[in-house]
């Protein structure tokens, strides 16, 4: 009883928020809201009993990216201001759009899911074992992508600080062709 | 090895040593030394003809296949009948005319003949194959040319005409691509070859679907009636050479295309569907030759007329009588001997006043009689004066035409009939307008009359007309004999 | 639908079907802010609501069909973890758009030049 | 049976044609006249020869027999059709033969003269023989195909002669006229041969006339609203035929082919290329009273009509060649008239069944004769005075003796005064017209006097009337011998031509008879012609103001007379209001605007399209997301709905 207490206000939680996060007009908001959903996706993981999920979704989600994001924002926003939106055709055109999405899957999951699945009450996985999976190289274990995605990271932040230097030269020339604009 | 490919060899050989010729002397002279000899081809051709013909059977002669692409059955199919000899005959003379009244083309003097051995390979490609396919792939060479030589040589709006021109004959061309694959497969898939076709029965309902393809794809490029109306334009823009070999023969394509591949392979259909066409081809006989009665400009006047006698071609075919067919080859012959007379002429007189406008020009009889003559003869031609070509194919068309009892056809008949009347009207209102009368303009009194190479062409053109005119009955029986396998 | 797996576990207090339902209108709701939003961050913010839908749909199938295994479980740590690596080139470029434009507009870079 | 040598009174003037035609100015201009004249006089004396060795050699028991000395296939047209070109020699063809070389010859001596100085002299022979050729392949056709053949190349050949004065307007509209007026009835002349070489699978004449008939069963047998496949046939060509002889309505163009020069009119608008139509309706004349009487009987009624039509315009036209214009139409609705009032006769009866028909040809003969004389001498008159117009004439015949002398003669033949030549055979036609029907009679009568009348207001006021008034400078002389030689030839002709016994030569069954006067009848039309001719000159033989209150009186009429009874003007307003503005205007503008409309909408259309199109393209991935998510959506959607 108490986990659908717990389910249901998460549940609500997240929706209400990922809405709010999509149409909200100042955009600091739309980040707050969009740590408030990151949150509560932690606490689902946590109802699935799986606690490492939900320490690396509340470290690099809510703590590493959020913190990113507020930074970009903060670098290119004045606060409060209020962002554009596009014209109503296109509102309209996307909320029809993913409504008929959502409908559609919604019907299908409800359709098709409700006789499948097959819960098991088990234990905490614990940490070793998931090392162990994670560094393993026999069946079920993943070292392989866990090197790729090491790899992947590295080259994003490579990536990241070659993309945001400043390079003062181009970046002069530009702002003419800008000024003559 | 088949000796037709000699058709094909010498444009092959005149477009490489263009590739390599300097200056315009060498350019020249490589052009008429492959034209006459192209001429000197079909003039052998013919002697060979009629000395190997069977007249009883009427088969093609000289065939051959090498099979180029072996999935679809696609072969290098030579072969020739009284039709494509004509034909071949034809338009050997005619790229050597255009030769030599394209003399002093500017600019770009070499690429001009390059593309127009291009078109006349495609031209000799197309008459000499009996391959569905490679006949489609000549037909194709024949139509890109075109293109670039009306868009870059040519006068008034070019451009859109060309442009105009390409655009209708590539989607008529879509339209035979269908129906070529379309005969191939409902024929059960065995040959691209006609003569291998025509063995085969095709069944009726897909007779029909095909027929009308392959006619409107193939009628288009004969002027058919509603589909004319890159031919006015077409030929005011381009330039003389181009419009000759255009009108005189490549018009001439499309209705060989339908006699020989829409109605031998698909006689049936041919039969249920004739009235339809016959109907747009009357039509289109009788609107030619009015619209004709209004044009200022000398070259759409011949391009009107040249829709209406295009449809009589077809008209005739699709009277599906040996007479009336014979009669439309040698209507082929004449309106392209004929009408490239009249492209020739218009092109020196406009070289010299600038204008095709008949009501700017006034009593040039007297200051060029030589083209003036030469115009009147082509004018008698065209309205059929007996003694020249016209009247022999229009006669053997009418008789022939007549031979259908019904009289749906009798009264078709009769309003192709009556094109004679209006063609007079209009030719000798143009003739009356810029040749007789007095001198409109002061300038054009001081003007020359041809030149050797311009009056050597017209005069090939006017001996051929004349030949066609007086003594057809070698020509007509050839042609007749050749028809025994549609019929 | 593959082989039938009956539910053994006599009744879960949440059922597979909520947990999907919610990853749907988060998803949905990410794809809704991808079409209609113009700044940069804002698109951003949406893709993230859409991979951590995902996250959601892998742990929970992980923990409802196989829960004996850990591919979903390390799915979602790896898209976890390539969010987070897209997030800062993303954030990168936007940084350096609205050093070139002023702003951080998506329709600046529609075209692909200057 | 052989006279094979009737091939080169065809080939020499062919011939002359080509040598004048393709050496064009290179050769001077008297030579060419040598050349063309020469070639002619050896036609002319072969003419003569001919009709000597036919008329004294062919005849078999009383019948003139019918050789085809040269006839080879010029093309084949179907499995049994075949256009044969040759030579077919009969009585009438004959005749055709020595009026035309003899009319023809004169022409071209007379040309010499009269031509003299003219800018394109050698193009002018180079015509004459032609047309001359095309005029005796005509007449020698042995098919109707052949006889269609060169039924055309007269038309171009008379188109040339009138349009010899090709920097005149005037004259390049009149050549254009006759040209097309006379291609609209080929055009039913055409069909009418159509019609009937489908049905009898031949264009030869031999078989078509001589026979049961047979062969026309099949044109008998199958109808066409309300008439026989037949009966259509011979009126279409009737048509052909009526546009060549310039009969109402389709004689507009003769009246403007004077503006050619006068020696042709001479040739082709009087004595040869119009009575072409005459010629043809005899050809087939034994069709048309064997089967399509009818036909024959329209035929009569329509050269009546014509016949009086344009004797009243005749009467008041002031251009001395037009004066003669309408005379030739109304001579030639005479000849129409004789060979339809045949009908009401059986054809076996010598006595009247070949009466018309004998006539007819008897008057194409002589009117050939007188005709081309006055042409010839309104000509010489025309070159001593500079002037078409009557009022610019007058008391010439002080000046001009022999002309005078020879048109007086002309005028007396066609005025039907005896002894010259157009009062036997004028006499012949009106026995046939009286037998055919009292009202006939009387109105063919009223003709004749309409035709002695107009003809002497022409010689009065030509001749006497008023003084000559000096124009140019000098006074009006005699013309040059070459001119007034075929002058005193032909009026010779005339003089004797009514003596020929014309009946013993050329009927209608080829057998012989003896021509008698219906003395009656020969006085009626006496008394009436002396009549006129008085009238006309109490009116006009000096100058006075009667004919200017006659006028007066009856001015509706003289107005109406005057300008031809408006039927240019209809013509003018259905060809150009109709036919070109009405018709041919719009066709044209629908093929620029509608057809060619269609097709540049087309290509506007796949302009717009594309540009439309593009905007997918946007670059926007947004945009591309939003129709990557809707056609998947799209697709699952229909998946499970045609699943379930």
């Amino acid at each position: 009883m108490l986990e659908q207490i717990i389910f249901s206000i998460l549940a609500i939680a997240i929706a209400l928020f990922s809405v709010l996060a999509v149409t909200s007009k100042r955009i600091i908001r739309s980040a707050i809201y969009l740590l408030f959903v990151l949150l509560a996706t932690a606490g689902l993981f946590l109802m699935l009993n799986y606690h490492f999920l939900f320490a690396v979704q509340v470290t690099v989600y809510a703590g590493g990216i959020m913190v990113l994001f507020i930074m970009a924002i903060f670098l290119t926003h004045k606060p409060g201001k209020i962002v554009e939106r596009r014209t109503n055709l296109k509102i309209i055109s996307s909320i029809l759009l993913s409504g008929g999405g959502l409908i559609l899957c919604g019907y299908i999951i409800l359709r098709n899911v409700t006789r499948v699945y097959n819960y098991l009450k088990i234990n905490e996985i614990n940490m070793q074992d998931i090392g162990r999976a994670m560094m393993g190289t026999e069946k079920y274990q993943f070292l392989l992508p866990f090197e790729a995605i090491s790899l992947l990271l590295l080259a994003c932040i490579i990536g990241a600080i070659m993309i945001a230097r400043k390079e003062k030269n181009i970046e002069t020339n530009d702002n003419k062709d800008l000024d003559h604009k | 090895m088949n000796f037709l490919i000699i058709f094909i060899l010498i444009p092959v050989i005149m477009l490489l040593s263009l590739f390599a010729a300097r200056n315009r002397k060498q350019i020249l002279a490589i052009m008429v030394t492959g034209s006459i000899a192209l001429v000197a081809a079909s003039v052998y051709l013919v002697i060979r003809y009629v000395t190997e013909n069977d007249t009883t059977t009427g088969t093609m002669l000289f065939t051959s296949t090498h099979m180029w692409y072996k999935p679809l059955n696609i072969g290098f199919s030579l072969g020739v009948d009284g039709v494509s000899v004509a034909m071949l005959c034809l338009s050997s003379v005619i790229v050597l005319t255009g030769t030599f009244i394209s003399w002093n083309i500017q600019p770009l003097t070499k690429e001009f003949f390059l593309w127009f051995c291009l078109l006349s390979l495609g031209v000799f490609g197309f008459f000499i194959t009996t391959d569905l396919f490679t006949l489609f792939m000549f037909y194709e060479v024949a139509l890109i040319p075109m293109y670039l030589l009306i868009g870059i040589w040519g006068s008034g709006k070019k451009e859109y005409s060309a442009m105009k021109l390409t655009l209708m004959l590539m989607g008529a061309s879509s339209l035979l691509l269908v129906g070529i694959l379309g005969i191939y497969f409902s024929a059960g898939a065995v040959s691209m070859n006609i003569l291998d076709i025509a063995n085969i029965h095709i069944p009726l309902d897909k007779q029909l679907f095909f027929f009308t393809l392959t006619f409107i794809g193939f009628g288009v490029l004969g002027a058919l009636f509603p589909f004319h109306t890159w031919s006015p334009d077409g030929h005011a823009s381009a330039p003389t050479a181009v419009s000759m070999l255009h009108a005189g023969v490549l018009m001439k394509l499309g209705g060989y295309g339908c006699f020989r591949v829409s109605i031998y392979l698909m006689p049936e259909a041919a039969e249920i569907l004739a009235p339809l066409f016959l109907v747009l081809t009357a039509t289109g006989v009788f609107y030619g030759a009015l619209s004709a009665i209004h044009q200022r400009d000398l070259k759409y006047i011949n391009a009107y007329s040249s829709v209406s006698h295009c449809n009589l071609v077809l008209f005739a075919i699709l009277m599906l009588t040996r007479t009336a067919m014979t009669g439309a080859v040698l209507q082929m012959l004449s309106h392209g001997l004929m009408t490239a007379l009249f492209f020739a002429l218009i092109g020196t007189i406009y070289q010299r006043t600038h204008t095709r406008m008949i009501n700017e020009m006034g009593g040039l009889m007297k200051v060029m009689p030589f083209l003036g003559v030469a115009f009147v003869i082509a004018g008698l031609a065209s309205l059929g004066l007996p003694g020249l070509s016209g009247f022999v194919s229009e006669m053997t068309i009418f008789i022939g035409a007549f031979e259908n009892a019904d009289i749906f056809r009798r009264v078709l008949t009769i309003i192709a009939i009556s094109s004679i009347v209006i063609t007079a009207v209009y030719i000798l209102r143009m003739v009356g307008k810029f040749l007789y009368g007095p001198i409109q303009n002061e300038q054009h009194a001081a003007l020359t009359d041809a030149v050797w190479y311009e009056k050597l062409a017209v005069v090939i053109l006017i001996a051929g007309i004349a030949y066609i005119g007086m003594f057809p009955l070698g020509l007509s029986d050839m042609l007749n004999e050749s028809l025994s396998l549609i019929k | 639908m593959g082989e039938l797996i009956v539910n053994t576990s006599g009744g879960a207090p949440i059922p597979l079907t909520a947990y999907l339902i919610v990853s749907l209108i988060m998803f949905f709701a990410g794809i809704y802010g991808f079409f209609t939003r113009k700044n940069l961050i804002l698109i951003l913010i949406s893709i993230e609501l859409i991979l951590n839908s995902v996250d959601i749909n892998f742990a929970a199938f992980n923990r409802y069909l196989f829960p004996d295994r850990m591919e979903g479980l390390f799915y979602a740590l790896f898209v976890i973890a390539i969010s987070a690596c897209e997030t800062a080139v993303a954030i990168a470029i936007v940084i350096n758009v609205y050093r070139k434009f002023g702003n951080t507009e998506v329709d600046n870079i529609q075209q692909m030049k200057n | 049976m052989d006279m094979d040598y009737t091939l080169l009174i065809l080939l020499l003037p062919l011939c002359s044609f080509l040598f004048i035609g393709l050496s064009g100015t290179k050769l001077k201009p008297a030579v060419a006249g040598i050349v063309g004249t020469l070639s002619l006089t050896a036609v002319t004396l072969l003419s003569y020869y001919t009709a000597y060795d036919y008329f004294s050699s062919q005849n078999i028991s009383g019948v003139w027999q019918t050789l085809t000395p040269y006839n080879f296939t010029w093309l084949h047209v179907g499995e049994k059709l075949h256009i044969d070109l040759g030579i077919l020699l009969d009585p009438i063809s004959v005749l055709m033969l020595v009026v035309i070389s003899t009319v023809s010859l004169m022409v071209h001596i007379y040309s010499m003269g009269y031509m003299k100085g003219e800018k394109g002299f050698q193009r002018y022979y180079a015509f004459l023989s032609l047309f001359t050729f095309s005029m005796l392949g005509l007449v020698l056709a042995t098919n109707i195909f052949q006889m269609y053949i060169f039924w055309e190349l007269v038309g171009v050949s008379s188109y040339l002669l009138i349009g010899f004065y090709y920097t005149k307007p005037a004259a390049v509209a009149a050549s254009k006229k006759a040209f097309i007026v006379t291609r609209f009835a080929d055009f039913f002349f055409l069909i009418g041969i159509l019609v009937l070489s489908y049905f009898t699978q031949t264009f030869d004449f031999e078989a078509l006339l001589i026979g049961d008939g047979s062969i026309l069963s099949g044109a008998m047998g199958s109808t066409f609203i309300g008439a026989s496949a037949l009966t259509w046939a011979m009126a279409l060509i009737f048509i052909g035929a009526a546009g060549k002889s310039a009969m109402f309505p389709l004689h507009i163009w003769l009246p403007d082919a004077m503006e050619g020069p006068t020696p042709v009119s001479a040739l082709i608008h009087a004595a040869t290329m119009v009575v072409a139509g005459v010629y043809l309706v005899a050809r087939m004349f034994p069709i048309y009273i064997g089967f399509t009487p009818e036909v024959l009987q329209g035929i009569a009624y329509g050269g009546a009509f014509t016949a009086m039509f344009a004797a009243v315009i005749a009467i008041v036209q002031t251009d001395i060649k037009r004066v003669l214009a309408f005379s030739t139409i109304s001579q030639i609705g005479f000849m129409m008239v004789a060979l339809g009032v045949s009908t009401s006769m059986q054809l076996a009866e010598h006595e009247h069944g070949g009466l018309g028909y004998m006539a007819s040809m008897f008057h194409l003969f002589t009117h050939a004769m007188f005709k081309s004389l006055l042409f010839l001498g309104a000509g010489s008159i025309i070159h001593a005075v500079h002037s078409n117009e009557m009022a610019d004439m007058g008391g010439l015949r002080k000046y001009m003796p022999i002309t005078h002398i020879t048109f007086l003669i002309a005028c007396l033949a066609i005025a039907g005064i005896p002894p010259f030549s157009g009062f036997v055979s004028k006499d012949e036609i009106m026995t046939a017209a009286y037998g055919f029907g009292t009202g006939m009679g009387i109105w063919m009568t009223i003709t004749a006097g309409l035709t002695a009348f107009y003809m002497f207001r022409l010689y009065y006021r030509i001749f006497w009337n008023k003084e000559y008034e000096v124009h140019g400078g000098h006074l009006p002389h005699e013309s040059p011998r070459s001119m007034t030689i075929p002058l005193m030839f032909l009026a010779l002709l005339t003089l004797v031509g009514g003596f020929i016994p014309f009946g013993k030569f050329v009927t209608a069954d080829h057998t012989q008879y003896t021509i008698h006067l219906d003395t009656t009848i020969a006085i009626i039309s006496v008394v009436v012609a002396l009549a006129a001719i008085g009238l006309a000159t109490i009116l006009y033989r000096k100058e006075n103001d009667q004919p200017a209150r006659l006028a007066g009186r009856m001015q509706g009429l003289y107005k109406a007379a005057y300008h031809r009874f408006y039927i240019d003007e209809v013509y003018q307003f259905i060809t150009k209001k109709i036919i070109f503005n009405g018709i041919s205007r719009p066709f044209a503008w629908f093929d620029r605007h509608v057809i060619d409309g269609a097709i540049n909408g087309l290509g506007w259309i796949t302009t717009r399209t594309s540009e439309a199109v593009k905007g997918f393209q946007s670059g926007s991935v947004q945009w591309y997301a939003w129709v990557f998510l809707f056609a998947t959506l799209l697709i699952t959607f229909l998946t499970i709905l045609f699943t379930h």
